[in-house]
């Protein structure tokens, strides 16, 4: 199966192997993610519904990925946060629809009908964790893994529709299917300060402590998580535990992560 | 001579338990309003056939109004709810017939209301009497 | 032109009288000329072979004739319905008027029928002769050996014209392929009426009513008046009358009759059809069906089998009689 | 042709004053029918009734108008009077000349004017009264109580004490309901239990009640007076007659890990099992989903120690038919699912309580003898941290919580948050509240000893988040008055949760044509005059299947109940409101407009044979109105098409021929 | 200057789609907050002074840019008023106006570390200047 896939600035740059991992991991999984042509940072976060200029980004994407008939993947949770909040707009909006159709001014207009999916969602819905589970080589045996959404993934839960936003399992499930051992925290979707860390870096560390030190509470010795930034934040704030990508741990377990670290 | 001043004649439909007790409060505290204003009393407003709207005017009402219990207070539960939905489709086929929309009005009155039975029909005679005698309906069949 | 022609309808027809599958066959039968096509039950195949027609003048819906029809017959009648009359078919069967296992419905596709009002205009009155061609129709009459050509777009009954749907709402079988719901412009005319001052509509009307020659057509074909007694009929009813002796009636018969159909009306457009003075009697119930569209929700009567008509239900928050022109003023 | 006498009454100089009566009544004595006229000064007088009776006799009067006051006055008066004379009641009409006439009009010219013609319309409509006979039919004299919560046993003891059967349906093992699983009840803090039980022992001695325990309605036809129920008694694979409550099954059965129900699945109970100690009726149950017996026929250790013989593997649901001359619902509440409000961690930490499951852990009966214990270890809290309206006044998303107030919140967190810090002093006790509601007899003050007495610490503000970390639960809350964000390290958190109907009550309100609103919650005949009445005739509402509840409200209207059902029980027989619809059959079409308009669910069909023109015979179906059920409103004459359903009383004849008159 | 903050306010109201009538004061916003000690005025503050037309107080607020946008208070808002939106709304309704801006491009070199994400500089741009 092919996917439209939305790497994201960051993925280029300071969160490679992110991306590494992730097109690695789906191919083995039996998924390609073929990169959009020419795509454009999505801006990071998804301001008020009367900026369409700001969302001109995202919505050239979604119509990419239309026009291949393909659903939109992402791995950044910013990303895909903006792209699914966009799309949402796209759908019910129709004032908006109509301006951002007629900035484009494109032949076709486009109205919404792309499915977006996080490469979680992905996982979940597309691949399966039965057969992830399958695919595991080398088991996550032992290992106390806390799972970390943030904000983005969950929220505002009426439009991301991605798991319960206070109670979520996705992730979990995933980590399970991996072998490892769960440990959930009810701050793993407690937000990290991550929109702050240049604006008072300070409070940011305060939010990152209070996770991580709950998350070490709670028995786990490794965090992971979707989102570049709020792996930058937990793991800049606290020695303790690490903070890891959960696409790393996918690589280690599908037995792919040394050849992806070469790569 | 005493020129003939003129009377609109005006038919209001009131129900049972809120707006024909609302007109007797009226008549309690001595309200007045026109003695155009002829009553009928029936036990629900759902009980009003647009042919007897229809009827009156034929015969020369020059006015109708239905009176009815507020929403949520029917005495039946639900009676007036169906008589919103008759009256507001009929009323507005009557003005696409170009029948001034004027001489027709649906209008809440509980039993309490006895002030507002008498406004309203002060109002609803004023508003009739301006328009003066119903023609248009006798004349939709007639092209002079 | 329409799209299966007349051999496949009648092969079926023929095999399911023949094989006792059903008892009889509702379908359209020829008339005295080319256009006069009349509704029809046929009992025999060979009937069938000689008079049943499938062409372009079929605009007569069937599915009234149900009512009293499956109602003589022991077994089972097999009725041919257009995409419109589907929604007509809906419409009685919610009501109860006959019973869905006397029927074997057979839904044929219908590319739009012809008005033969239209076709008069165009080609002139004494029409001999009517063929099919691949625009529309060749026509002959009496006073001229040339044909006259004729767009079969320009001579569409209204019905057709403003078509809303292509989709057969209910069918045991379908012969041909299945169409869609249309998006149709058949309020159009009403928004132009209601745009007019109340003096140019009580003239417009006035101008259109004023023809009725209460002839009873648009009642007697329209397949949502079924009543085992019309009010029209009954002398106790307080609007009885057939001739006009009082002026009521004459004056009402239009707006009582559009109100009793009203959300139940699958606008099958029959009334206007048949009306010999041309009133656009349509009009008043699209009136009737585009108001309950804006202030209760979309609503199609007989889309569905078994659905809640606007006017015998409601919602704690429906507009207020009042605010009905606050509202189509918007 | 009718003969009728017309009667003007001046009413003193209520009417005479503004409006000439003697050119009233001799303007009406030429109008059809009319053979008889007179005025005179007080018509509803013994006097003036005497005159109309002697004018019936002599002039073989056969309808009346009277020019009076208004008919909501006197209407029944005259009636009355008219069948004194011999008269059916209804052929008299009233032309209301004072309230509407003579009060509201200033000169004689108009006022007269109008009364002439107000009683041309009563004249022209008595001319086409015809005698109405209210129809009557039997009651069945045994009630049906649906649920045997504290509502549906207050209402079964009022009837039975009445001296009326009555059968209870309860689909647990045993009545008591949510009642049975209190500690207190505020605001006088008796215990639930001592106040509960003997009433339930009362239901069970009591031989006009009969209890359905561990059953559920199955299917209801029929209407007021008239219920045809069947009742489905699950089996229970113990008979009942036999059983005498012993335990001993209990105690042998080797399944041990059945979550209790009643104590919320805060600890187990057998597969064998009797709810609690005082359960009534007091009998063992088997659940087939936890028997070993049942899923695999290996065990049989409960029948071997029976020594009554009670146990029966073979049992299967047993059917009952009865009849009901009236209905009560009694379907209580449940507290909503957390499921959505993980916010607060209920599904994260044990440690994260219900109100509902607060009270089995103050309970002597409960799971910790009493003993305020932390679920996950079984320590003393020592902060707790109650929380209000969790899933209530919730309008965000209607999957999520409930829109409306719940009511009983309030009161029974002032009664844990004072009991608590009346056992155990040490104890720091946290309320969050948005408002607190307290009306209610001694409700407030009983807060306000919380607080000022108990020390209480109530904070104006809604509680955030709940994080467990370690054996504590952070809660971050905001508290609005001091304007901060507070961070808690609370041992226990209890959640005051919404509650919501029963899950059986809207199925049951299908059964019984009565209606609902959005939320489920049965709508009152009238919510301010009729309200533990359902507007379906015969079935009336008990507890908090009507709305939010706590026990003193629910008590007096389970007795309001009660006494409805009483006040049709004793009746032999029900006289209709003779004013009702009914369906010409010639003319019917059978196309169920009606009955969809009807909210008694009075039109039913059937199907009729008719004969037709050529000697054959039709079967058309047509409406039956019930004359029990119909109210007279007459919803159903404008649905009809064809003008086949008429309102007797108000007639579409009638009602023309009055507007015919006006405007003549 | 009332009839302007009221002005302000209405526009605020109109661009964030947040009707804050609908708001009970029950606080569980604040009481949700993450950034609740940053803040001079809280997310009920902000319903609060919106819905009343006092504006001036918050469009000049540190409390704007202290929100982290993370819509905790949104998803457990029992009426469905979304604080955070107007939140947003107003902190657009000050950077709107001309010249206003919160975050220079010059400043932004000191703050960099070598491990910060893109996203970071690229969002704080679009919350903090328009």
């Amino acid at each position: 199966m092919k996917v439209s896939y939305f790497p994201g600035c960051t993925l280029k740059n300071k969160a490679k192997i992110l991306d590494v991992y992730a097109r690695r991991c789906a191919e083995v999984l039996g998924v390609t993610l073929e990169e959009i042509d020419n795509w454009q940072c999505c801006g990071g976060v998804f301001t008020s519904k009367d900026e369409p200029g700001s969302k001109l980004s995202s919505v050239r994407a979604l119509k990419f990925a239309f026009e291949k008939s393909q659903p939109l993947v992402s791995v950044c949770s910013a990303c895909h946060n903006v792209l699914k909040q966009t799309n949402h707009l796209m759908q019910s909006d129709e004032a908006f629809c109509t301006k951002v159709n007629r900035y484009m001014a494109e032949d076709s207009a486009y109205d919404g009908s792309t499915q977006v999916y996080h490469y979680l969602e992905l996982l979940r819905d597309v691949v399966g964790f039965d057969k992830i589970r399958e695919a595991v080589v080398n088991p996550l045996k032992g290992r106390k893994i806390a799972p970390y959404y943030g904000c983005l993934l969950l929220r505002p839960s009426s439009v991301m529709q991605m798991d319960d936003p206070e109670n979520p399992t996705i992730f979990e499930d995933l980590l399970r299917a991996l072998g490892a051992e769960v440990v959930v925290s009810s701050m793993r979707n407690e937000c990290c300060g991550g929109y702050v860390t240049m604006e008072k870096p300070e409070f940011a560390k305060k939010k990152s402590l209070d996770i991580t030190s709950n998350m070490q509470a709670m028995g786990a010795d490794m965090i992971a998580t979707a989102c570049p930034l709020c792996k930058y934040n937990l793991d800049k704030n606290s020695d303790a535990i690490p903070t890891v990508y959960f696409t790393e741990l996918l690589a280690e377990a599908l037995g792919v992560k040394e050849e992806c670290d070469n790569a | 001579m005493q020129v003939n001043e003129y009377k609109p004649l005006i038919v209001a439909f009131c129900c049972n338990w809120c707006s024909y007790a609302g007109a007797d409060l009226a008549g309690n505290n001595r309200l007045n309003y026109p003695a155009d204003v002829k009553i009928i009393r029936v036990p629900c407003s759902c009980r009003v056939n647009p042919m007897f709207i229809l009827r009156a005017f034929q015969r020369g009402a020059d006015g109708v109004i239905i009176c009815g219990c507020h929403p949520g207070d029917c005495h039946y539960t639900s009676g007036n709810y169906y008589t919103r939905r008759r009256m507001a489709l009929l009323f507005s086929m009557l003005d696409f017939l170009g029948i001034e929309r004027e001489r027709t009005r649906l209008e809440w009155v509980s039993a309490a209301e006895g002030a507002k039975f008498a406004a309203t029909m002060n109002d609803f005679a004023e508003t009739v009497a301006a328009l003066g005698e119903n023609k248009r309906l006798e004349d939709l069949r007639c092209k002079k | 032109m329409q799209k299966v022609n007349r051999d496949v309808l009648l092969e079926k027809a023929a095999a399911m009288l023949d094989a006792g599958e059903v008892q009889a066959v509702l379908g359209w039968g020829a008339g005295e000329f080319a256009y006069d096509v009349t509704p029809r039950v046929f009992e025999t195949s060979d009937e069938l072979r000689a008079d049943f027609v499938w062409n372009d003048f079929c605009g007569a819906n069937l599915s009234k004739y149900l009512v009293s029809k499956t109602k003589k017959l022991e077994g089972k009648l097999l009725v041919f319905l257009k995409p419109c009359d589907t929604y007509s078919f809906n419409q009685l069967l919610t009501e109860h008027r006959f019973e869905r296992e006397k029927v074997y419905a057979v839904a044929v596709p219908c590319e739009g029928m012809a008005d033969v009002q239209k076709l008069k205009a165009l080609a002139g009155d004494g029409i001999s002769s009517i063929e099919s061609t691949d625009s529309g129709f060749s026509v002959t009459t009496i006073y001229d050996d040339a044909p006259v050509e004729v767009k079969g777009a320009d001579v569409l009954l209204e019905k057709c014209a403003n078509c809303k749907s292509r989709k057969h709402v209910a069918y045991d079988e379908l012969l041909g392929d299945e169409g869609e719901v249309l998006d149709s412009n058949r309020f159009d005319e009403v928004e132009r009426i209601e745009a007019m001052t109340s003096e140019e509509r009580f003239a417009f009307w006035q101008g259109e009513l004023s023809r009725c020659i209460r002839c009873n057509a648009c009642r007697d074909v329209c397949p949502a008046c079924t009543c085992e007694k019309c009010v029209f009929d009954n002398p106790n009813s307080g609007a009885e009358n057939k001739a006009p002796t009082t002026s009521f009636e004459e004056q009402m018969f239009h707006v009582i009759r559009a109100f009793h159909v009203a959300g139940r009306c699958t606008d099958c457009g029959e009334c206007s059809r048949v009306c010999p003075q041309n009133i656009p009697l349509h009009l008043l119930n699209r009136k009737f069906i585009k108001d309950i569209n804006t202030f209760y929700g979309e609503y199609q009567a007989g889309a569905e089998e078994g659905s809640r008509a606007p006017l015998v239900d409601y919602t704690l928050e429906d507009l207020e009689a009042e605010d009905v022109f606050k509202k189509e003023a918007e | 042709m009718q003969r009728i006498g017309v009667f003007v009454c001046w009413c003193g100089s209520n009417i005479a004053g503004t409006v000439d009566v003697q050119a009233v009544s001799e303007a009406l004595k030429t109008e059809p029918g009319v053979v008889f006229f007179t005025n005179y000064q007080y018509m509803c007088s013994q006097a003036g009734q005497d005159i109309i009776i002697d004018a019936v006799k002599e002039h073989n009067l056969t309808g009346i108008v009277v020019c009076s006051c208004s008919p909501r006055m006197h209407e029944a008066t005259f009636r009355k009077t008219a069948a004194a004379a011999g008269l059916n009641p209804y052929m008299v009409e009233i032309a209301n000349i004072r309230e509407q006439c003579s009060w509201v009009h200033k000169d004689m010219a108009s006022g007269t004017e109008k009364a002439i013609i107000l009683g041309k319309a009563a004249i022209a409509k008595v001319n086409l009264n015809a005698p109405l006979t209210p129809g009557e039919s039997p009651v069945t004299k045994r009630a049906l109580v649906i649920g045997g919560g504290i509502a549906g046993i207050q209402t079964a003891l009022d009837i039975a004490d009445a001296g009326f059967p009555v059968d209870i349906v309860e689909t647990k093992p045993t009545i008591g309901g949510k009642m049975a699983q209190l500690d207190k009840t505020f605001p006088t803090l008796d215990c639930a239990a001592c106040i509960l039980t003997p009433k339930m022992v009362d239901v069970a001695q009591n031989d006009k009640i009969r209890i359905f325990s561990y059953s559920e309605v199955q299917e209801i036809k029929g209407f007021v007076g008239n219920f045809d129920v069947t009742i489905k008694k699950k089996a229970r694979f113990v008979k009942e007659e036999i059983c005498t409550g012993c335990g001993a099954c209990v105690e042998k059965c080797p399944m041990k890990k059945i979550p209790n129900e009643f104590n919320l699945g805060m600890d187990n109970r057998r597969a064998i099992y009797i709810p609690f100690a005082q359960a009534v009726p007091k009998v063992a149950t088997i659940d087939p989903s936890a028997c070993n017996m049942l899923k695999n026929g290996k065990c049989g250790v409960c029948s071997k120690v029976c020594t009554a013989g009670a146990i029966d593997y073979t049992q299967k649901d047993e059917f009952i038919n009865e009849k009901y001359g009236a209905i009560v619902v009694a379907t209580g509440f449940n507290p909503i699912s957390m499921d959505k409000f993980d916010e607060y961690a209920y599904n994260q930490s044990k440690d994260v309580i219900t109100s509902l499951e607060f009270e089995r852990l103050t309970n002597a009966a409960g799971p910790t003898q009493g003993k305020l214990l932390r679920p996950s270890d079984l320590e003393h809290p020592h902060t707790i941290v109650f929380v209000q309206c969790v899933g209530s006044r919730c309008a965000a998303c209607a999957e999520k919580g409930k829109e409306y107030c719940s009511k009983i919140c309030c009161m029974y967190t002032a009664k844990h948050a004072m009991l608590v810090r009346d056992k155990y002093p040490d104890t720091e006790v946290y309320v969050f509240y948005i408002d607190v509601r307290t009306p209610g007899k001694n409700f407030d003050e009983f807060y306000r000893r919380a607080v000022e007495e108990y020390g209480v610490k109530y904070i104006k503000g809604m509680v955030g988040k709940v994080t467990p970390e370690g054996n504590k639960l952070k809660v971050r809350a905001s508290d609005l008055i001091a304007g901060k964000q507070l961070n808690i390290d609370a041992d226990l958190v209890v959640l005051a949760v919404a509650i919501e109907p029963d899950k059986s009550a809207r199925p049951l309100a299908t059964m019984l044509t009565a209606s609902m609103d959005t939320n489920d919650f049965f709508t009152e005949a009238h919510p301010k005059l009729r309200p533990v009445e359902s507007p379906t005739a015969g079935v009336f509402l008990s507890g908090a299947c009507q709305g939010p509840k706590d026990i003193p409200e629910t008590v007096s209207q389970a007795s309001a109940a009660a006494s409805k059902v009483i006040g049709l029980l004793v009746k032999d027989k029900l006289k209709g409101n003779p004013c009702i619809a009914s369906a010409n059959e010639l003319m019917c079409n059978g196309c169920s407009t009606c009955a969809n308009v009807c909210p008694y669910g009075a039109i039913t069909y059937i199907d009729k044979e008719f004969p037709m023109f050529d000697r054959t015979m039709q079967t058309r179906r047509v409406a039956q109105v019930n004359p029990a059920v119909c109210q007279g409103c007459g919803a159903c004459t404008v649905a009809c098409m064809s003008g086949a359903m008429d309102l007797r009383g108000f007639a579409s004849s009638q009602i023309i021929a009055e507007v015919d008159a006006i405007c003549r | 200057m009332h009839n302007d903050s009221r002005k302000i306010a209405d526009e605020i109201i109109l661009r964030s789609g947040v009707n804050p009538r609908r708001c009970m004061k029950c606080g569980k916003c604040s009481g949700t907050c993450p950034a609740y000690e940053e803040m001079e005025y809280h997310p009920h503050e902000f319903v609060y002074m919106v819905e009343s037309g006092e504006v001036e107080p918050l469009l000049n607020s540190k409390s704007l840019y202290m929100c982290l946008s993370c819509f905790a208070c949104v998803d457990r808002c029992p009426r469905g008023v979304e604080p955070a939106k107007l939140v947003e709304a107003v902190r657009n309704a000050y950077l709107r106006q001309q010249d206003n801006k919160h975050m220079n491009a010059d400043d932004v070199p000191a703050k960099l570390d070598d491990d910060l994400p893109q996203q970071a500089i690229v969002s704080a741009f679009r919350k903090y200047r328009k």
